[in-house]
């Protein structure tokens, strides 16, 4: 750990990180990432760092890799070069739910819940790995068992009544609107107890109250979980105003990296993503 | 009880349940009174055989949704290992019930663990890619168990897997005689061990799809992406419900081996495979009491049948055609939804027929 | 609560159809099972008699009942129904003849070597069998001798040949020879015609029979020094499409004489791929190669010089063949019956010979019937179409001349 | 020499294996469903031609004509009765249909022309060619359903690739919903597909007897799922890797009776399909596709 610290401070450059997570170890950082699909560099020399509280966004046009990095984090595709580390863990070689494990949760761009399952069940699918018990235990539902589940259960409902989803716990997810949805992977991403979520265009979708309902939501979840958020979004209107840091992505390299302020007055950012903001609504 | 009650889920598994004893009653009764014909009486063991093979078919294909057409090696991996193991333990164990308990451990136990050995290399396929793979197995399976040598005589005990025939001493005695099989097995086997062995599998099947890993294995199926990225382990769980699914079948085959006196490798062929994923497919996948009804209706179907003499078979494949079409399509749904909402609108007039939603 | 319901219904229905089958086998002879196989249109017997010792007492005794299983479906339906029509023509002629009426009724076994072979022979309990004549394939007989010991009923096999079957009980006896006997009669045979020869064995390692005979054969051989080049040419049910492997690898060790212990069915595959590599040895068959003369489209030329052991001659010009191949042909679409039909044809002569003897009729239980039939078939001598003076030994196996001819010019020519 | 034999043995069945195969892989790359009474439509493309032949004397051309004129129409009849209703329901329930028909088929066949064997007569009248002093001899056989099953692959590569049909087949297998949008009749397009994967079953069919003569109501089905496997070997929606799959099935097939072990030579093919696939999942030319996420 005190390793780590020293190299850390070596590269400053690298942070986004706030004044409070300074002194802490950083949740996600990511060093000189690449990939490659069959010749063609899809992310290159892409660099991060993210603190235990931040919030911090990713954007940049579309097909500029932005979701091809969320991948890359969460160990669905293996990286061609450079390294990632959460919590201080190398995740080389990891599949994605050794990754889940190290504390990375993620929602997906074209939402992924379990449709035929209700949605208190996609939670609690998330809760597998909480659910401490041996094969054996669940497959004779021993008293041990039924007391974990039970559990699992009620902290469930906690998590969907803090996205104020309770009242849809026994819907079949599939059947929900839209929104709801989307808010319900977040809930599932909650429940895997992650130091860290990524959330891949949370408001795609939503209807401007939604959205602002949204932003409350995620600083809510900051505040009351004590993690850190990473998120990719077009609705600049969001970002700007959740996000306290944000790296622009282009071609799948970072162009820029910043506060909100620095971001909307980085000439090659308004060149390359914000400079076509008159086709805004398009996005 | 009463909360358990209003668990739909729960609900499902006492009805399951309560349907498979009360038959078991009823027949048992029949039995005992002398009213059943020795076909039906025949009929029973096998019966309770193909409802677990249904069942633990179902975990695989319905549940996971991994697509198996090998069910029936593992069957015949447990068929002759059951007859292995209760053939050598006559001497030292006196029950036959014991008897048969231990070959039926050791049939599935057998079968669970070349489910394993299987699954390592093959779990990583998916889809049709991973039904031929477990077709490819079978056959091996049956091609080996048909070359497979195994007796006794006064050197002791012989295994041979060998093309030419292991010939044993004077006196000797092969528990499974290549591609004559197994010939002269006890039979052991009886209604109450099958009734049990049904009660078992259901109770395991059904347990583990309302635990946390059924929940997890249907995540891994609706989505198996979404499912690695909540941290579920995908191929461990296709594993485990392999193997559970192996040695529910391996139990179930040492039950049929030790049911019958004789007994070949080719029993345990593609074609068995198929006719028992015919029962998963059609009693609806993941619905553990139609596997067990359907497969109690195609199994007595040929047989009551035997009237119709050589149109016998080509009527079950019609039956079979008609039937899936009639379950299973669309259009025929529409049409039944249409008239039973209808028969709705009769008992509530008022409201537009089929237009309940 | 609606759909428990209907769900209990549901399982109401599968237990009501499945006990209303009980029940409907119980009976035995409901109508519609009641003209299942038998070929006795023109018995005199009501087929509505339950059982065979109380309900007639007094009058006319009624028909035997002789029940059988092969399979009728199935890629070796062949056999079955072979079998099925040989039996029948039997049972027709004893009928006609006065006297002793035969009941027959053939069930559909799918050569399955277990439940579906056993829930066939239960079916024909549930009729009311007196005495089974089957079943046709060894592992559905190996499946059901051990029934038959249980029960009690009196079992002759036509065509089930492993010498495991025969041994399965006292009561079960065989009218084709054992396999390991048939191997080793050619093995002796070879020797003393062939004693220089350089044999090939190809076989069906996955089929009883073959095997049976090969292994008879190859122990035999070894025993008597012949000179086998290749003993492991095996195939499988899998891969038999494709025997031309087997035949090259005879040709390439310079084989003379290629022993087929297999059915025809496969033999004529052989027998066309040497011709067409033009490889000529001797090849040399056994019962199950009968009927490869009468296969439809197959040319009787490929089997010039075949030599085979077979019981029967469909070509035999003596009265009692020409009249059953005339009768077969009669009643099967004019196809010429080969030995699996003869036997069939044996075996009913053999039962009804020794029921008369012994003075079996329709109310003899089937138990007694066993025993009195054990002590007949110790003694009993009987003419035939597959052999003549046809004895039994104490375990039930048949001791028949294994009579072996040569094919010249299409037709059988006995050897020598 | 002996190799040299064995080879061309194996390339024999090969090749038979190669042109069923070259159905299944049509149908599934199109249809979506493994149609496993395709083997059974190849029996009875192989009974037509026989009666052909030998009850009307015709020559075996019309024979082969009749053949596929029969199956095509039983390929169409199949799919309008027993798949048709089941598109876009569960694959498996297709399936199970799928060996209803094949039972039925196999049935049907025993009732019409009896279950006892009967011995096809070669259509080949090509004598064989001896080489090496009759050591190394080539069947007509081989040369014909070589020659003929890469025609096929080539008549089919084509087909798909240049005519209208033939693009819209492919569009069908890529995205069915997308080639509904673009005005493409999916309905129309997979009852093409069966219509020729039938004909093509009738080819196969004599192609099969003339090579294994025996012909029974079961003739089609072990060679029916040997081919299947051929063709997931080949990857299974790739029409060359159905060819390939096939040759390499027959080959591997024959040098594992020659030199490993006839017993066991079941166990050792589908023991190489298993290592095959675990090296390349989705066979040797298939396609990897890679899951969007």
């Amino acid at each position: 750990m005190n390793e780590y610290s020293k190299k850390m401070l070596k590269v400053p450059t690298y942070t986004l990180l706030r004044e409070q997570d300074m002194d802490k170890l950083p949740v996600l950082d990511v060093r000189n990432l690449g990939i490659d699909f069959g010749g063609l560099t899809a992310v290159d020399s892409f660099n991060i760092t993210i603190g235990p509280t931040e919030i911090s966004g990713l954007i940049g046009p579309n097909g500029a890799g932005k979701t091809t990095i969320f991948n890359l984090l969460t160990s669905v595709y293996q990286p061609t070069r450079g390294s990632i580390l959460i919590n201080g863990i190398d995740t080389k070689g990891m599949t994605t739910h050794k990754v889940t494990k190290l504390g990375i949760a993620r929602t997906f761009q074209n939402i992924r819940l379990f449709t035929d399952m209700t949605a208190l069940d996609n939670v609690k699918v998330g809760l597998h790995n909480e659910i401490k018990c041996p094969f054996v235990c669940s497959l004779f539902h021993v008293p041990p068992y039924q007391k974990a589940e039970k559990r699992a259960t009620e902290k469930a409902m906690e998590l969907l009544d803090f996205m104020g989803l309770a009242d849809i716990a026994d819907q079949k997810a599939g059947s929900l609107p839209y929104g709801v949805q989307r808010r319900l992977e977040i809930v599932r991403a909650l429940a895997t107890n992650p130091s860290i979520v990524l959330l891949d265009e949370p408001a795609a979708g939503m209807n401007p109250s939604e959205t602002t309902e949204l932003m409350h939501q995620i600083r809510r979840i900051r505040d009351t979980f004590h993690i850190a958020i990473f998120l990719i979004e077009h609705d600049m209107n969001l970002v700007m105003n959740v996000c306290e840091a944000i790296a622009v992505v282009n071609y799948g390299r970072i162009i820029a990296k910043g506060t909100p302020d620095e971001i909307r007055q980085d000439p090659a950012v308004i060149e390359a993503y914000l400079g076509r903001e008159e086709g805004k609504a398009e996005c | 009880m009463k909360q358990l009650l209003k668990n739909k889920n729960s609900r499902t598994n006492m009805i399951t349940y309560l349907v498979v004893i009360v038959a078991y009653l009823i027949m048992q009764t029949l039995n005992s009174m002398d009213m059943l014909g020795s076909s039906v009486r025949g009929y029973l063991v096998p019966l309770c055989v193909y409802i677990s093979l249904a069942v633990s078919l179902n975990l695989l294909v319905g549940i996971c949704g991994e697509l198996s057409l090998g069910h029936a090696g593992f069957m015949g991996i447990g068929a002759f290992s059951g007859i292995v193991i209760a053939s050598l333990l006559k001497g030292t164990v006196q029950s036959d019930t014991l008897r048969l308990i231990a070959a039926m451990i050791a049939g599935g136990a057998m079968a669970g663990v070349m489910g394993f050995l299987i699954g390592i290399p093959v779990l990583r396929l998916r889809g049709d890619y991973l039904a031929i793979v477990t077709l490819a197995f079978g056959e091996i399976m049956k091609n080996i168990v048909g070359n497979t040598y195994v007796g006794v005589d006064d050197t002791g005990f012989h295994f041979a897997i060998s093309p030419t025939k292991m010939r044993l001493g004077e006196g000797g005695k092969y528990f499974i005689n290549g591609p004559l099989g197994a010939t002269g097995v006890e039979k052991l086997a009886n209604f109450t061990m099958g009734f049990l062995l049904v009660m078992v599998t259901l109770f395991v099947v059904l347990n583990l799809i309302n635990s946390k890993e059924g929940r997890a294995i249907r995540a891994v199926r609706d989505n198996r992406i979404a499912a690695e990225s909540v941290g579920i382990n995908v191929t461990a769980f296709r594993m485990k419900a392999f193997v559970v699914s192996a040695f529910l079948a391996g139990m179930a085959g040492a039950l049929f081996g030790l049911n019958y006196s004789a007994i070949t490798a080719t029993k345990f062929n593609f074609n068995t495979s198929i006719n028992i994923l015919v029962f998963v497919v059609l009693g609806g996948m993941g619905n553990i009491l139609g596997s067990v009804i359907s497969a109690t209706v195609l199994y007595i179907l040929p047989e009551a049948m035997r009237g119709l003499e050589d149109f016998r078979m080509i009527l079950y494949a019609v039956v079979l055609i008609l039937v899936m079409l009639f379950t299973w399509s669309p259009k025929f749904k529409e049409a039944t939804a249409v008239f039973t909402g209808k028969i709705k609108g009769i008992f509530r007039p008022g409201k537009e027929a089929g237009n309940n939603e | 609560m609606k759909k428990f319901v209907a769900l209990l219904l549901a399982a109401l229905m599968a237990v009501s159809l499945f006990a209303g089958c009980g029940a409907s086998g119980d009976e035995g002879t409901t109508p519609q099972t009641e003209a299942t196989g038998s070929a006795s249109g023109d018995e005199g017997t009501t087929p509505q008699s339950e059982s065979t010792d109380s309900a007639n007492a007094g009058s006319e005794a009624p028909a035997l009942k002789i029940g059988m299983t092969g399979p009728l479906t199935g890629s070796t339906s062949e056999y079955g129904l072979a079998v099925r029509g040989g039996m029948e023509i039997a049972v027709e002629e004893i009928n006609a003849m006065g006297g002793l009426q035969i009941e027959f009724r053939a069930e559909d076994d799918e050569a399955d070597g277990s439940d579906k072979a056993v829930s066939a022979y239960n079916t024909l309990k549930d009729w009311g069998m007196q005495i089974f004549a089957g079943a046709v394939t060894t592992g559905s007989s190996l499946a059901i001798a051990a029934e038959t010991v249980n029960d009690q009923i009196f079992m002759l096999t036509p065509s089930a040949s492993a010498a495991d079957v025969a041994m399965t009980g006292p009561n079960i006896y065989q009218m084709c020879f054992t396999d390991p006997n048939q191997g080793a009669s050619a093995a002796e045979l070879m020797a003393q015609e062939w004693p220089e020869a350089v044999i090939g064995v190809i076989y069906d390692s996955s089929d009883a029979y073959s095997s049976g005979i090969a292994d008879g054969f190859l122990s035999k051989a070894e025993e008597l020094g012949l000179n086998v080049a290749v003993d492991d040419a095996a195939f499988t049910a899998d891969n038999k499409a494709d025997l031309s492997t087997q035949v090259t690898q005879c040709k390439d060790a310079g084989c003379d004489m290629v022993f087929l212990p297999f059915y025809y069915t496969e033999a004529a595959q052989v027998l066309t791929y040497a011709d067409t590599i033009g490889y000529q040895p001797t090849f040399f068959g056994c019962d199950g190669m009968d009927g490869i003369l009468n296969v439809e489209g197959f040319d009787t030329s490929l089997a010039e010089g075949l030599v085979l052991m077979t019981p029967f001659d469909a070509n035999a010009t003596d009265e009692a063949t020409v009249s059953f191949v005339t009768k077969f042909k009669e009643n099967n679409d004019g196809k010429i019956p080969n030995q699996f039909a003869a036997d069939g044809y044996d075996v009913i002569y053999a039962l009804y010979d020794a029921c008369v003897a012994a003075g079996i009729d329709g109310n003899t239980p089937a138990e007694e019937a066993c025993q009195l039939l054990q002590e007949q078939f110790a003694t009993l001598t009987i003419d035939g179409l597959t052999g003549k003076g046809m004895t039994w030994d104490e375990n039930g196996m048949i001791a028949k001349d294994p009579a072996a001819v040569v094919v010249t010019d299409g037709v059988y020519v006995p050897l020598g | 020499m002996q190799v040299l034999q064995y080879l061309i043995n194996g390339i024999s069945i090969g090749a038979v294996y190669a042109i069923i195969a070259l159905g299944y892989t049509m149908v599934y790359g199109i249809a979506k469903m493994l149609n496993f009474a395709h083997g059974d439509v190849i029996m009875v493309g192989a009974y037509i031609s026989f009666c052909v032949t030998n009850y009307l004397g015709l020559p075996a051309i019309v024979s082969v004509i009749a053949a596929m004129g029969v199956c095509t129409i039983l390929g169409i009849i199949i799919e309008k009765l027993a798949y048709k209703p089941l598109r876009g329901t569960s694959s498996l329930a297709v399936l199970i249909t799928a060996i209803g028909v094949s039972y039925f088929l196999q049935n049907a066949a025993q009732l019409i022309w009896s279950s006892s064997p009967k011995n096809f007569t070669s259509i080949v009248t090509m004598d064989p060619i001896a080489l090496f002093d009759g050591r190394l001899i080539i069947t007509g056989e081989v040369l014909v359903t070589v020659l003929i099953s890469a025609l096929v692959m080539v008549g089919l590569t084509l087909f798909t690739g240049k005519t209208k049909t033939g693009k819209a087949m492919r569009a069908v297998s890529e995205d069915r919903d997308a080639a509904q949008l673009m005005g493409i009749n999916v309905n129309q397009t997979i009852s093409t597909t069966f219509a020729i994967g039938s004909a093509l079953a009738a080819i196969a069919g004599v192609l099969l007897c003339s090579t294994v003569p025996t012909l029974m109501p079961t003739t089609g089905s072990m060679p029916g799922i040997r081919a299947f496997t051929a063709a997931v070997l080949g990857g299974i929606g790739s029409i060359p890797g159905a060819m390939l799959g096939g040759i390499l099935l027959g080959i591997i097939e024959t040098l594992s009776k020659a030199y490993l072990s006839t017993q066991f030579s079941d166990a050792i093919v589908f023991s190489v399909l298993i290592i095959i696939l675990l090296v390349k999942p989705a066979g040797l030319l298939g396609k990897q596709v890679q899951e969007k996420v």
